[in-house]
């Protein structure tokens, strides 16, 4: 693939569209888990909000000041997980993961597969992780602080 | 500066001629020519430097300081020699005031855990402005934490320049430092450090000058400035990584204790007492980057070849291009407009996030920083998250600056 | 270690081979070949890591973590596949453990500073051995000093092996860490570093390695030795000046505090509060010695392509030869004679200076090391001032070291 | 010249007998000025003593353990100093470096032309000089310590 096109393959209508129109973005009164997430490199931030009943998300919000990739992947993810178990929401991520560092099969992901273009350029992966990495922590340490360090 | 107007920046052919001499600029990126715009990341290398280091090792190798043979002694001398070279090029007094690091950030953190361990007791004043890259920020939090200091802050105006007259209250007999910036790698802010030490040194704190930014901007002069310590990072400078220079007045160093313990940095070594060896090399323990420091001396001599004051005058020249061409933009927003500006510009566009410019910028081989560029405190002030970053060295020009511009075109194209 | 006894050294043609990879190697000296037996001090590169160096600021270069542009990307890829490699090299089971300093001193200033400062209190013990370097003693010293612990020192024995049972008799609850060197500098032991590790941890102490001269001499393997802190230089590995490793148990690390501040270390800066970024980037201040490390990768599969128990069985009969043939002379010393030796042989003539002697033998061309080899501690012990050493590389010859004996001739022709 | 030569101009007859016998080797009882010299390269170490009266220098030991050239230098300074002016002295000292540190005219300084030699062997002028440092030590700062390292 020319360079031309897999910046447009970053940059796909639909990550352009929850970029710019982020789905479930706000603050969520009821929420029983909470995670800010950072990504080091470049300041960007997410705190992520979600109400689990009986091992449900049955809500999910979120405020991210970040770039388009970052926006588009958390708007993408909260209509992803909503209303998913916590153990759908946990495969889910793993398959997302899979998708961005090694070739992988994304027909199960649905419309999260529109980040595929990511892997192509490495610097960015992090943006699409961050939301997850919360979420993985809001499920796992509720009230922590993460980063995507790890994922250099 | 008065004096620098004077100068001329480059004819074409001059610029040629020193294009021709960096590898790395003949580089294609997804098919384009790079437009190499990060410089306050890191510079390019000339290839005297790439050279210097790679013929080092081929002919010259040993350790320092250590041997008698003859390998040994050659590379003592080349490392002592390239010593003189970073006096003369400071314009420091002795050699003995001259310590090799890895880089800005060891040489910052050598002063504060060194001098700051024997000097800050708890209440004493720590002054940092609020320019500073976090290398000059995290290492005095540490030692404020360790020792009860306590850090102040000196803020800026609307323009990014540091508050006039704010310095004045801050200043009492508490504050026993003043770290700061000479030129601000977020804003391009040349800070009139001259007189900031002079005013420093008169209320009885001392001065720590973080060159990371100016030493391949703008002459120095320690004799000039009077600074207590001075930092600055090789690799900025278009020589090696793994290399720094701390300058330290000699009468502040001596009394400065030792900093890391090892090889080379003692007199004699008993496990009941240790003596320490005289200066610089009591700073100095374990085997220094010799091949970096000796192509360090390279990339000097390529800088004093050229003259920091013609670097200045081109790097002037292309910023102001770039502010002007920028601030043609109606959408676009360039971050500060300090009195003397120095060779870096940031920005933000409306429509995308500064990751997102640089993303496309990439595209078409212009390489810019964007994010916090380690200046989250500054960021926080203006109450952004961050912004994309050109930054110019010896051997951009003016057609690499309308490349950028013409980027943006693309910018709009995908996010409007 | 009998599984080392099974390997074969090199044959002729395979030495000759590994000589060609090593540009200095073809250096003149004094009119005569270069034998360099100075690899204690440091190796030489071979060309891969010298041309990897070189083209990395011909083609790579730019500031690694920060930036999204390509050679920012390429940059750091390079530098995260090198850390891959040293993790692969130590088998250690997570980068996360694996921290690039400047060398093998800073590595063990690092562990003594910051581990140190948090979990030694007054009164506590440091245990050290009689062999240390001056880069695993004055670093324990420092925080002595500051924290109020105390230094212990395991003695020898009259070969120059750690005395039998002497750790039993320095271990105690008040020891908290037992800082050892896996093969000494001065004598070429190599330490029972398994068998230490696991005696210190039954008795709740930690262990730091000092592994400067056995990374390029001997297999190594984190979970075998089951050490906490492991430490080494590049520049004795066939690798570039200015490049540390530092290991160190990822459950450990974990708990310890920051060393130097600065860009990179940090996930969020405020004057007020700043937090820490994940492992092993907290205790990477600055830019690193990107190159360098880049470099130092080469080096690493330089000698994982020959192997390691290759060099070793390699080394072990060039000193095997050295000793005896240093013992045939009626009047020289070899100094210890250690169970387990690797590479380094140390000894005395009658009737010379080691000064004197290794510039004699700098007259024929051979480089040996004289002094005291920052082992104070031990001349002190062994009743000396120092010694000639002569240290071997995976490409010394059997000729180089009749050459040298061949030079202590010309020594008493001027000295008898 | 050859490096052979260059060797045997080192190690001339007069060092090589000086280190062998040094003169003035030994201890001091009426010593009112001393100071250890260091060379922190190799270990070697100077302990100088000397009787300054009416500021000539009347008498002089040195115990010194080092390589050939440290301890003939040290030996044939202390010929050389005995009944010299402490002015004299540190004449002497600087004509001594300058022979070493540059191209200079020897023939004022007698029997100690003898480690002009040392300049060929950079590593090694630290131990010619070992011993005059030590001696500026013991007429300026009596009872000091001293290294060689600021020649390096
Ligand atoms: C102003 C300033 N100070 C300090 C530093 C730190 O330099 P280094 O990362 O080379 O240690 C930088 C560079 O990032 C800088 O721009
Ligand atoms: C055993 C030992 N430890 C530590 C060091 C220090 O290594 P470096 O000078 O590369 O920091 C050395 C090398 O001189 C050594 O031989």
């Amino acid at each position: 693939m020319t360079f031309e096109g897999e910046l447009s393959d970053l940059y796909q209508q639909v990550i352009l569209d929850h970029s710019k129109h982020p789905r479930n973005a706000g603050s969520l009164d009821s929420a029983n888990r909470r995670a800010v997430g950072h990504n080091p490199l470049c300041g960007d931030q997410i705190v992520l909000m979600l109400e689990v009943k009986d091992g449900v998300i049955a809500d999910v919000k979120f405020q991210s000041s970040g770039c388009a990739i970052s926006v588009a992947s958390a708007s993408l993810m909260s209509e992803a997980i909503k209303g998913k178990t916590v153990q759908e929401a946990e495969l889910m991520f793993r398959k997302f993961h899979e998708m961005l560092t090694g070739a992988c099969d994304t027909s199960s992901l649905g419309k999260l597969s529109a980040l595929s273009g990511t892997r192509e350029f490495p610097m960015r992966v992090k943006c699409a992780t961050l939301a997850w990495h919360t979420l993985e922590a809001a499920l796992n340490n509720p009230n922590q602080t993460v980063t995507t360090e790890s994922d250099a | 500066m008065p004096h620098r107007s004077l100068v001329a920046p480059f004819s074409d052919t001059e610029l040629e001629a020193i294009r021709a001499d960096f590898p790395a600029l003949g580089l294609k990126v997804r098919g384009q020519n790079l437009a190499y715009l990060d410089n306050a990341a890191t510079t390019q290398k000339p290839a005297a430097v790439i050279e210097a280091e790679a013929a080092f090792y081929r002919t010259q190798n040993a350790n320092v300081h250590r041997g008698v043979h003859y390998l040994s002694q050659i590379a003592t001398e080349l490392f002592e020699d390239a010593r003189e070279t970073v006096r003369r090029f400071l314009n420091a007094k002795s050699r003995r005031e001259i310590v090799f690091t890895k880089g800005c950030t060891e040489s910052i953190n050598l002063v504060a855990h060194s001098w700051g361990a024997k000097f800050l007791k708890p209440g004493d004043e720590i002054v940092l402005s609020q320019l500073e890259h976090h290398s000059n920020i995290v290492p005095w939090q540490l030692i404020a934490e360790r020792t009860g200091a306590v850090l102040r802050v000196w803020d800026i105006d609307e323009n990014c320049d540091l508050m006039q007259g704010g310095l004045d209250e801050l200043l009492s007999e508490r504050t026993k430092i003043v770290a700061l910036t000479h030129i601000a790698n977020g804003t391009g802010t040349i800070n009139p450090i001259k007189q900031v030490i002079a005013q420093c040194h008169a209320a009885g704190a001392k001065v720590l000058i973080d060159g990371a930014q100016a030493a391949a901007r703008t002459p120095l002069d320690m004799q000039l400035i009077d600074a207590d310590f001075y930092a600055l990072s090789a690799h900025k400078l278009y020589g090696p990584t793994g290399v720094g220079v701390l300058y330290v007045r000699e009468s502040v160093l001596e009394q400065m204790p030792p900093y890391q313990g090892g090889g080379d940095m003692i007199r004699t070594v008993s496990f009941d007492r240790t003596t320490y060896n005289d200066l610089p090399y009591r700073f100095e323990a374990g085997t220094p980057n010799v091949a970096g420091v000796v192509a360090f001396r390279q990339a000097i001599e390529y800088v004093q070849r050229i003259g920091l004051d013609r670097i200045f005058a081109h790097e002037k020249e292309l910023t102001d291009f770039a502010v002007q061409s920028l601030n043609a933009e109606p959408d676009v927003k360039t971050i500060g407009n300090p009195k003397n500006r120095a060779g870096i510009v940031a920005f933000l566009i409306e429509c995308a996030h500064p990751h997102d410019v640089a993303t496309i910028l990439d595209s078409i081989g212009v390489a810019v920083r964007s994010g916090h560029h380690c200046n989250m405190p500054l960021m926080k002030r203006l109450g952004i998250n961050g912004t994309t970053r050109a930054s110019f060295g010896v051997y951009n020009t003016k057609t690499e600056v309308e490349r950028l511009i013409e980027g943006l075109k693309k910018v709009r194209e995908i996010f409007q």
